[in-house]
């Protein structure tokens, strides 16, 4: 399996029915492909509109209903329209369930910096910093490291997103999860071995005495209504 | 998907001392059934956050005449007598708050925000206690955010997914309350099946709503 | 003319075509009277509606359409619903241009008190302070004395309504204008001399050599643009 | 009742200099016209308030392009490559402002109110020289009010009062500009009769603005 499917399976099966959810552009995106449409999460995106769907067939897009980086997309039936002072009064108030995010850097702290490279091209915060601050829970998915470099690292290098600490790190190796007493290894990819993911990571890895395998098969219905109970 | 529950099912939700948002002004826009609910429950001891007591007959003055109502905070009970004889017997706790103020205190639960600075009420006695920020020379009156267990409002078109419409002078409180509780218990006039309320009709998303009640 | 039809028609006059207005209970609220339709003023009523009309017809009354008193009210062509949020947002934002508010006392620095009297019931400010405190224009209108007793005071010995220097003062008896340096008598009702209003102020009156009487017809449209002008 | 004035009248009004709030995401639900009338004018040293700066050929970003704009204040210029190279030359000045705080400071504005209190950009590189407001034992980053000297807004529908219907993701800022400027222009999708709109449908009070485009 591609790491990219790694991570956008085992990050779907984190979403509950019936929740508001997030989705950063990019690899966050391509996670809603794997949460099935009776499961009834509500994607947001931060420009205005809770219930977006794929983008519709050609020739049926809508100028004025895109997605946050600007693509065309379509609304499901029960959908809301929403101006940015409420679509981010949902986010910093806490009434997003889950906020999907890619990353540069999580260190030890469970601290996230993922919007700025010094001496790179500044492009903006955009909403990532109201949205680590405010989602209920965050979640960062991302490849485990960068051109061979640990992207999970003892301490942020680069600025902070926020102060507040990462709900859990679901990359191509690991399920990594930030508690008080630092990051403690939840989960290894399949058939990767705990070794591999020391050696790609430089912060300190509290590793339990059994690291299960991801799951990675699509919940059924049921099955996520019990997980999230 | 919301299955639709009675105004009674609501009640028993709700426990003692619960602190309750209800919609509403002067009771246009309140949930009545739920409200009657509460009173035929017997609960007792909530505190209520709403724009007045309404009157002893009718909105939250029914809450108030059963004595479920240990605390009011409100901007005007000028209409329910009996809010001002049990305040007065020391039966009740009266905070009132400026009309605009409590909206965004509300809002500023809501919201993740960490208070309001405003001008209202400044230096007068009602700000007594009250902690002033000053911002470039200028002093702003602090009030902090205010948020409830349950918000208690009333809607006009609910759907399954717990969307919501307003209508004409019912809106009032109602769509800020919806962001500003743990729980929010609608009570709309309808509910229509998904997809009939369009996008931009939407003034309340449905991911907010956790019940509605079905018609009486 | 009785008191009442005087301190309504001069308040009138100070309504400017197209601007939003919000008028109290009681008194205030028969200031519309005097407006003609074609002003296109748009009376807000703070629960929640912009452009809000007289009381309809016996049994076509809406139980969700009613002022802040709770009284029935109508919507003109081009009303507008609003959300309390908003309709406060109005108000405190300085978006009304004027709002017309009875008075208990005004003292010599322009302050109000007209919400509570100690030792009586207490009502609760309800939007008193917001619109006291952030509408552009606050214009009192009320009978000079109360029971043959001053309400143009050296000094409120009532709890103030608001900080804020109050635009105007309009009685049955005077126009006055509370400015930095004190209360300036502007206008004398039809027949009523200075010394009347004077000994009918306790608070100190800055009277210039020249008080006109108050005019008290309804202006054309014309007649309120130039004079808005 | 408003007249609806062209894009160039409009233009016209705005002079070099001013601040203005400008709304739209990437170009959806701008006031197009009425920016590409700016760029024809020739207007200099314009303050921008948007979510973005569009990309270099839309949006906000044909105002950058054109050089009218000395400073930016917006939450992402990722898309126009031509904005980053007039930061680096010094050419405009870029404050990058997280989209939930933006918002609210032009709501704070808008609504008389004295900033705003958020944890969003607490304790990062970005609060650095602002103030930090304890509450309670809490930490909040206080950022003011932000106001326009004109708002430049999109709309769907329009009647000649100036009460405006927003359309899908087209809403975004649009509404709270509404509420943050000294001047209000709208340039609507279409302008209806008055009363053609039902009041539960207005999203922007008419009262609030100033000015309509006519239709091109």
């Amino acid at each position: 399996m591609e790491a990219v499917e790694i991570i956008q399976r085992r990050v779907a099966r984190e979403l509950n029915p019936g929740t508001l959810v997030n989705l950063g552009i990019g690899l966050p995106t391509g996670v809603s492909q794997f949460v099935p449409a009776e499961f009834s999460v509500f994607f947001q995106s931060e420009n205005g509109i809770i219930g977006m769907s794929a983008r519709p067939p050609e020739g049926m897009e809508d100028a004025d209903l895109t997605d946050a980086g600007g693509g065309f997309v379509s609304a499901l039936p029960g959908a809301a329209t929403i101006d940015s002072a409420v679509s981010f009064g949902l986010i910093r108030g806490g009434h997003v369930d889950a906020t999907v995010l890619g990353g540069l850097e999580v260190d030890e702290n469970g601290q996230l910096a993922n919007w700025v490279v010094p001496g790179k091209m500044v492009p903006g915060m955009g909403g990532a910093m109201d949205l680590v601050t405010g989602a209920r829970r965050v979640l960062i998915a991302m490849q485990h490291t960068a051109r061979g470099k640990p992207k999970i690292v003892p301490k942020c290098t680069l600025p902070l997103t926020s102060l507040r600490r990462v709900t859990l790190i679901i990359t191509d190796l690991a399920v990594i999860e930030p508690t008080e007493d630092g990051l403690v290894l939840r989960e290894r990819a399949p058939g990767v071995v705990v070794d591999t993911i020391l050696e790609n990571t430089t912060a300190k890895l509290h590793v339990p005495d059994y690291v299960p395998e991801m799951v990675l098969n699509v919940r059924s219905l049921d099955e996520a209504v019990r997980d999230a109970a | 998907m919301k299955e639709a529950i009675t105004a009674r099912e609501a009640a028993d939700i709700i426990p003692d001392g619960a602190v309750l948002a209800i919609g509403g002004f002067m009771g246009v826009g309140t949930p009545h059934r739920v409200v009657d609910a509460l009173v035929e429950a017997g609960r007792r001891n909530l505190t209520v956050i709403g724009n007045d007591a309404g009157r002893p007959d009718f909105g939250i003055g029914r809450l108030v005449r059963a004595r479920a109502v240990s605390k009011l905070i409100v901007s005007h009970i000028g209409l329910n007598p009996e809010a001002q004889k049990q305040m007065i017997e020391g039966d009740v706790v009266i905070d009132l708050v400026p009309q605009g103020t409590l909206v965004e205190q509300l809002r500023a639960a809501g919201f993740g925000l960490g208070g309001v600075l405003t001008k209202t009420a400044l230096g007068t006695p009602e700000a007594d206690g009250k902690r002033v920020i000053e911002i470039d020379g200028e002093d702003w009156l602090y009030e902090p955010p205010l948020k409830a267990d349950f918000a208690l409002i009333h809607a006009d078109q609910a759907d399954y997914v717990g969307n919501l419409t307003y209508q004409l002078t019912a809106t009032n409180f109602n769509p800020i309350m919806a962001m500003a509780a743990e729980t929010v218990i609608c009570e709309p006039r309808v509910i229509v099946p998904v997809g009939v309320i369009p996008p931009d009709a939407v003034r309340t998303p449905g991911v907010l709503v956790k019940h509605l009640i079905a018609r009486g």
